[in-house]
């Protein structure tokens, strides 16, 4: 077992427990905190899948964008949430939510069922791939490549991927504004 | 004529019709004015029809399938005969009741009843077919139940009523049966057909056990079955043994109606029945006949001698002596029933308007002094000869009479008849002299009866003296009402009215009317020897009475505490017996079929309705339990599901996509699986 | 080298995760976080996959835009669920009910 | 417009107009129903006096000789290869109907007098008084079966709801009871009917048919049809005739009623209000005989002839069963219901003679029982409507507190028991006569049966006698005391009134019998003519 593989179970263990204690915390702040850790540990991941201008990019944008706006509208929803924060329900497990724990530990046996079958190591593409030497290796000098693909292959998407962040943006800031008293 | 004598018989009818609508005094007047004219349109149509031969008017009455009922009169000597009797004692009857009813409350009611009577009697004698001669029987009989009845408040008399009713209702089955038999065998009601001169009845003759009639046979049985119906029907009406017992219980009534219908007319129907008949008979039945007769006589005899109830007296006395007549007819003395029945109407009805009188009197004493004393008891009664001479006279004549003592009507009567059965004794075996002997010593002991009843009324000293001792007594004869009547009816006692032979009844007018034979020799030594035997004993015997009653000499035989006092007094204690053999049976039967109709016919149905009850909560609890369980069942777990599942069903969009979700997933398993 | 059907079975498995806190949750906000777990899921598919197209980039490229879409959509619901605060004084969408005023 | 069926409908008319008419005039509902049924009682008289005699007029089995007909087609349907489905409307007279007709008017108008007592929901009860009226009727005119079933049903629910709504105090029981037993007659009559209807053809025709007159024929059955006269069905293993005659026998002898099927009557008499006691005895009772004569004598006409032993049995029976169940009544109006049985018995007892006698006896009877009984059901009505009681034993010497009452229930008591100049003497003794002289005529019925019904004579004078003594003579005693003594007011003009033409009847038709036997003669002759040809 190589260094390597250690790092991925330990990333992965790291991510799906935090990934867990989000879904069974009721403690908003705590789980939003854990999901820190969760977005960390997946950069972590992305690293180890030869992809550390993505695993850059995850951190920026969630740690430094997404969550930041997330705590902003934690802060800003006030008692309310402060309310739920007060009154922790006992039990986990509730029967209600085992209907939703059932019907996702069913889709996980597909999904687990499908990758099983799908094989992925061995897809043709991904075989072919292999021949051709066509994959990335620890070489490091993928981020260049990346801003090449990005500025000729991908304009047309980068394009409408920044307009419609704008719009996004100026949607939101609309949204958020106060509305005058009438 | 025939009209002549409808009118007679319409005329009382008319009466009641009038006093059915009017009230008070007048009613009387009404009655008796018809029943005069009536009497007197009846002595035109006898003295014109007497012997010259029937009459008879039919008109069609109605017609039933093919067969036609006819409505008519038929007057033959027995029915002009019957016609007179009835209204010359009816007529001295209306007179004393104007009298003796004067003050009763519901005067106008017992005119109205006693013109009923009239009326059915009258119908009853000149009717000339079965059917109606059926309808006037019965209607005799319901008049009598109203008569009977008159003072409605007294239990006895209600309850006399009812027996009486009753008792000839089983006399009426009998005859209705008689009826039957006969249309159903000549195919005709009509008497003179049936009956008359060689008539259908005189035709038919018995062969192999079969009755043959021209046109129709049946079972000989039925012929005797008819006759025995007729016999009931006689005794019934007649107060023969086995269902005499009503007329003694009748005398609760009126003392004017016990004398018009209960001695002299209505109870000599049966007689007039037998009569109609005769032709029916044959020579076993008319044996049976005479018997009934003959024993019924006896019987009544002994009875009356320990009465104390003056009327009850008379009233068994009556029963005796329609036993003769009825013997009399047992053994073909057709003519000389017939002429007792008449004779004895009038001193039997003297005897009881003289009753009349006395109690009347009695019962002045009673209300005046208000004492608790029966005023139809002899034992308060004695002495009233000096009170009420006429009276005594009467009571002398009719006792006279009825004992059977020359100079009166009824010696000749009642001679013939005794003479007449030692005759047809003698033609028989050794056995039938029990016959002629009982009538013999049954006409002793009505002599003593007789003398016992006059003495005690009329001799010695005034009983009720000694219930108590200073009495304010206006004991008289009465008014012309009671005096017309009496002296009326004395004079149809003595013997000029009958025969001018004050010994021989064969020289009575009467008697040759009703004899066929013309040989009226006197042909052997019964007659002269039992006249004169009969008499001079009847004149010891009322010697004997005399000594034990007047002279109070103590006889052994006659004391009062023995069995054959008991059985008499009781008068054979047939009331009770018949109470235990039939009333109590009867009502059981009744009791118990309604037992049986409630309880198992009907019990039945409930059964079977308890059978549909207990299948139907069967089928209840299946359809509860079972069938309606199993869709509780299923509504349970379809509710259960759609509780189940409506939890999910929250609104929540969560819920929505889980939902969603899962049909994915049953996709994804599905498409996996398969 | 890592295998793919490591990678495949952690993000199916973050997937799930993602799609239960979806499920479960009473509130907005851990709504939008469970929709961004599902999402962090894709994108560990894609950079996986990715790994395997070293000239065009195709997986990272498309990563690269999910996160920025993510950032947008997440912007934008934040957006929604603080003006649905304002009128309804609650972010438990089930409580949220009616589309007019 | 044809009398008959103006007779018919009329009360129908009446009741419509009293539907219509609103609650604030209920007080008028009675003069409307008393002056239909006095409408009714002068149609029928006018029918009476019109109806004419004669060998040419007999009627029984030949529709031409019926009178007052009127046929009218109802319902035709094409059934295809069963052939066309055919009822008319079909309504006659001969003349045994004609005397029930007259004497169901004339108790129709006392029963409608009876009915001034009701005091509850008038609309209701005159409406439904009405419809029986109608259907009473009908079942007495009707000549096609099915018209005939229809108006007989029709009877039963009317009846029902008037027991079961205004009776007394067990009337849902006795309702019940009645409703059952008749539906349960009915129900086989159905059956019946059907099975004749797919016998008879008529030969005009071709179709199938139920006029009545048409199954009185016996070629107008099909040879292979269940009540072939030619090849003899059996159903069950019986006789298919025999067991077709004993259902519809039952059906009519429960609403004679024949002992041992007559127990639902003194229930209902008890229970019922006094104008349906009047209905139900006067008219209904006559109803199951009237069948008995025209349906089952008239259709099976063999399987009577040879089954009269038994009907003459029961009707022996049912005239001492009744009497001494009669004679253990404490109740004054049960002891009338078993009277009733009684009575009835020699009906049923003419009927099976077969004789002329017999048979006029027994309609004789059916006239004379309607006008006694209703008498007889109207003065218990009298008494217990002033004191609410019919225990015999609670009254004593009520002659006295009410003399004019008292002389009607004489008139009545002694009509019933048979005294001569009443009608039912001529009726219950030419009964007698039919069914002794069947025994030497057709040998139909033993000649001991009439003398044990003549039994029934003498008890019949025993009950009545018995209750008179002990209700109506004596010193006055009542179970109510001085309160009674004032509520037990002589009758007043209104009772006399209803009283008076039923006595006066009962007189009438027992001396001028004529009036009855002169227009049934010439039915009764063909009837016996009809069923000699029978007779081994």
């Amino acid at each position: 077992m190589s260094a390597a593989n250690i790092l991925f179970y330990i990333m992965s263990f790291i991510a799906l427990a935090s990934a867990s204690y989000v879904a069974v915390s009721k403690n908003l702040v705590r789980s939003v905190f854990v999901f820190f850790v969760t977005l960390f540990a997946l950069a972590g991941l992305y690293v180890l899948a030869m992809a550390d201008f993505i695993a850059v990019t995850q951190i920026v944008v969630y740690v430094g964008g997404i969550l930041v706006l997330i705590l902003f509208a934690f802060m800003l929803s006030g008692r309310e949430t402060l309310d739920v924060l007060q009154s922790p329900q006992r039990s986990i497990w509730k029967i209600k939510n085992l209907p939703a724990l059932l019907i996702v530990a069913l889709l996980f046996i597909v999904l687990f069922n499908v990758i099983l079958k799908t094989d992925a190591d061995h897809l043709g593409w991904v075989s072919d791939s292999i021949k051709t030497k066509n994959y990335i290796s620890n070489s490091g000098d993928m981020t260049a490549n990346i801003g090449v693909n990005l500025m000729t292959r991908y304009l047309l998407p980068f394009e409408i991927i920044s307009i419609l962040l704008m719009m996004a943006l100026v949607g939101a800031a609309h949204l958020s504004r106060k509305e005058r008293a009438e | 004529m025939a009209y002549h004598a409808l009118a007679a018989v319409l005329l009382p009818l008319l009466a009641f019709v009038i006093n059915c609508f009017i009230k008070g005094k007048a009613t009387g007047w009404v009655s008796t004015i018809a029943i005069l004219l009536s009497a007197v349109i009846s002595i035109i149509v006898f003295s014109h029809t007497f012997n010259g031969g029937a009459i008879h008017l039919s008109r069609v009455w109605f017609t039933i399938g093919d067969t036609q009922l006819y409505a008519g009169l038929l007057l033959n000597n027995l029915s002009i005969l019957m016609l007179l009797l009835v209204n010359l004692i009816a007529l001295p009857v209306h007179i004393f009741s104007m009298a003796y009813m004067g003050h009763d409350q519901r005067y106008g009611r017992y005119f109205t009843c006693l013109s009923l009577f009239c009326f059915s009697m009258l119908a009853l004698v000149v009717v000339d077919n079965m059917v109606l001669f059926y309808t006037f029987w019965e209607l005799v009989g319901f008049s009598s139940y109203l008569l009977i009845g008159f003072w409605y408040k007294k239990e006895k008399a209600i309850q006399a009523n009812k027996k009486a009713f009753i008792m000839n209702r089983i006399g009426d089955v009998g005859l209705l049966i008689a009826i039957l038999v006969i249309y159903a065998q000549f195919h005709t009601f009509d008497l003179v057909k049936l009956f008359g001169q060689g008539g259908l009845v005189s035709q038919s003759f018995f062969k192999d056990g079969l009755w043959i009639a021209p046109g129709a046979s049946i079972p000989a049985i039925w012929q005797y079955i008819a006759c025995g119906g007729i016999f009931l029907a006689v005794c019934a009406k007649s107060a023969q043994f086995p269902l005499h017992t009503w007329l003694p219980d009748a005398m609760e009534g009126p003392t004017s109606v016990s004398a018009l219908i209960h001695a002299a007319t209505m109870v000599a129907a049966g007689i007039f029945l037998l009569g109609r008949v005769y032709p029916m008979f044959n020579t076993a039945e008319l044996d049976a006949l005479a018997f009934i007769g003959c024993f019924t006589a006896f019987m009544a005899a002994t009875i009356a001698l320990t009465q104390n109830d003056l009327k009850r007296i008379l009233a068994f006395s009556t029963i005796s002596q329609l036993g003769f007549m009825v013997m009399a007819m047992g053994i073909n003395a057709y003519a000389s029933s017939l002429f007792h029945l008449v004779t004895h109407a009038f001193f039997k009805c003297l005897l009881f308007l003289v009753a009349g009188v006395v109690i009347h009197e009695m019962q002045h004493v009673k209300d005046e002094n208000q004492l608790d004393i029966d005023p139809q008891n002899i034992l308060y009664m004695g002495g009233l000869r000096k009170r009420m001479p006429l009276t005594f006279i009467a009571a002398i004549i009719g006792g006279a009479a009825l004992v059977g003592l020359p100079l009166t009507s009824g010696y000749l009567s009642k001679d013939g008849i005794l003479i007449q059965a030692f005759e047809w004794s003698d033609t028989k075996s050794i056995g039938y002299k029990i016959v002629p002997i009982m009538m013999l010593i049954t006409s002793w002991l009505t002599a003593f009866y007789v003398a016992r009843l006059i003495f005690k009324v009329f001799f010695g000293k005034l009983r009720v003296l000694d219930v108590k001792p200073v009495v304010i007594c206006h004991i008289s004869d009465g008014g012309w009402q009671y005096r017309v009547p009496l002296i009326l009816l004395s004079l149809c006692c003595l013997f000029p009215v009958f025969s001018l032979d004050p010994l021989l009844y064969e020289q009575s007018w009467l008697f040759k009317a009703f004899t066929t034979a013309d040989h009226l020799e006197r042909m052997n030594i019964y007659h002269t020897i039992i006249p004169a035997g009969l008499n001079i004993l009847s004149i010891a015997v009322i010697y004997l009475a005399y000594a034990i009653y007047i002279q109070e000499r103590k006889m052994l035989p006659f004391a009062q505490n023995n069995w054959a006092f008991d059985f008499s007094y009781n008068q054979w204690y047939f009331n009770k017996a018949y109470n235990t053999i039939f009333v109590k049976p009867v009502l059981a039967l009744g009791s118990g079929l309604f037992w049986f109709d409630r309880k198992v016919v009907d019990g039945f149905i409930r059964l079977l309705q308890n059978i549909l009850l207990w299948l139907s909560k069967v089928a209840d609890v299946m359809d509860r339990y079972v069938i309606d369980g199993f869709l509780h069942l299923l509504t349970a777990i379809v509710q259960y599901i759609g509780n189940f599942v409506r939890s999910f069903q929250t609104g929540r969009v969560q819920y929505y996509l889980l939902s969603m979700l899962a049909v994915i997933v049953a996709w994804f398993i599905f498409k996996t699986l398969i | 080298m890592i295998s793919l059907t490591h990678y495949l079975v952690v993000s199916a498995i973050l997937f799930c995760i993602g799609l239960y806190v979806v499920l479960v949750k009473r509130n907005a906000i851990q709504i939008l976080i469970g929709i961004e777990m599902m999402l962090n899921a894709a994108i560990l598919n894609l950079v996986a996959f990715g790994q395997f197209d070293r000239h065009n980039n195709g997986g990272q490229m498309f990563a690269l835009f999910a996160i920025v879409l993510a950032a947008a959509t997440t912007a934008v619901a934040l957006a929604i669920v603080l003006n649905v605060y304002r009128r309804y004084k609650t972010i438990d969408p089930d409580k949220v009910d009616q589309l007019k005023d | 417009m044809n009398l008959l069926t103006l007779l018919i409908f009329i009360p129908l008319l009446f009741g419509l107009l009293i539907v219509v008419l609103p609650s604030s005039l209920r007080n008028s509902y009675k003069y409307i129903t008393l002056l239909a049924a006095i409408v009714q009682l002068g149609i029928s008289l006018l029918l009476y006096s019109q109806f004419k005699t004669g060998a040419a007029n007999a009627g029984i089995n030949h529709e031409n000789q019926f009178q007052f007909v009127q046929k009218l087609p109802w319902i035709q349907l094409d059934l295809g290869t069963m052939g066309k489905m055919q009822i008319d409307y079909f309504v006659g007279i001969d003349g045994i109907s004609i005397t029930l007709l007259v004497m169901s008017a004339l108790v129709m108008v006392v029963a409608a007098i009876a009915s001034w007592e009701i005091t509850k929901n008038l609309k209701g009860y005159f409406v439904l008084f009405l419809i029986l009226d109608m259907a009473v009727f009908g079942v007495f005119c009707s000549l096609d079966f099915f018209l005939f079933y229809l108006f007989y049903e029709l009877m039963l629910l009317p009846l029902y709801f008037l027991i079961g709504m205004w009776g007394g105090a067990r009337r849902e029981y006795a309702a019940i009871k009645f409703f059952l037993y008749t539906l349960f007659g009915s129900v086989f009559m159905l059956l019946v009917m059907v099975g004749l209807y797919l016998s008879v053809k008529d030969p005009a025709t071709g179709s199938h048919t139920f006029n009545i007159i048409q199954m009185m024929n016996p070629a107008n059955y099909d040879a292979n049809s269940i009540f072939s006269t030619v090849n003899h069905q059996t159903l069950f293993g019986f006789p298919a005739r025999t067991v077709g005659f004993v259902v519809l026998f039952i059906a009519f002898a429960i609403k004679v009623p024949v002992v041992p099927l007559h127990t639902w009557l003194p229930d209902a008499h008890v229970e019922a209000p006094t104008a349906v006691s009047i209905i139900l005895a006067g008219v209904l009772l006559k109803i199951g005989s009237y069948g008995i004569i025209r349906i089952c004598m008239g259709i099976f006409p063999d399987v009577a002839v040879s089954g009269s032993f038994a009907l003459g049995l029961l009707g022996v029976i049912s005239i001492l069963y009744g009497a001494l169940n009669a004679l253990a009544q404490r109740d004054l109006k049960r002891m009338i219901a078993y009277s009733s049985v009684s009575h009835m018995g020699f009906v049923l007892l003419g009927i099976a003679s077969l004789t002329t006698e017999g048979i006029s006896g027994a309609v004789m009877q059916m006239v004379s029982h309607g006008f006694l009984s209703s008498m007889l059901f109207f003065l218990v009505g009298v008494i217990y409507t002033r004191v609410h009681d019919r225990d015999i034993y609670n009254f004593r010497g009520l002659g006295t507190l009410m003399p004019q009452f008292t002389v009607f229930v004489m008139i009545a008591f002694f009509a019933s028991l048979g005294l001569p100049g009443f009608s039912a003497f001529i009726a219950e003794a030419f009964t007698l006569a039919g069914t002794f002289k069947s025994g030497s005529i057709n040998g139909l019925l033993p000649h001991w049966m009439a003398a044990c019904a003549a039994l029934g004579i003498l008890l019949s004078a025993c009950y009545f006698l018995w209750t008179l003594q002990r209700m109506f003579f004596g010193t006055e005693r009542l179970k109510g005391g001085e309160e009674w003594k004032h509520a037990l007011k002589d009758i007043n003009w209104r009772e006399k009134s209803a009283l008076v033409p039923l006595a006066l009847m009962a007189l009438l038709l027992g001396i001028m019998p004529s009036l009855v036997f002169g227009k049934i003669n010439d039915s009764v002759i063909a009837l016996v003519d009809f069923t000699k040809q029978y007779i081994r």
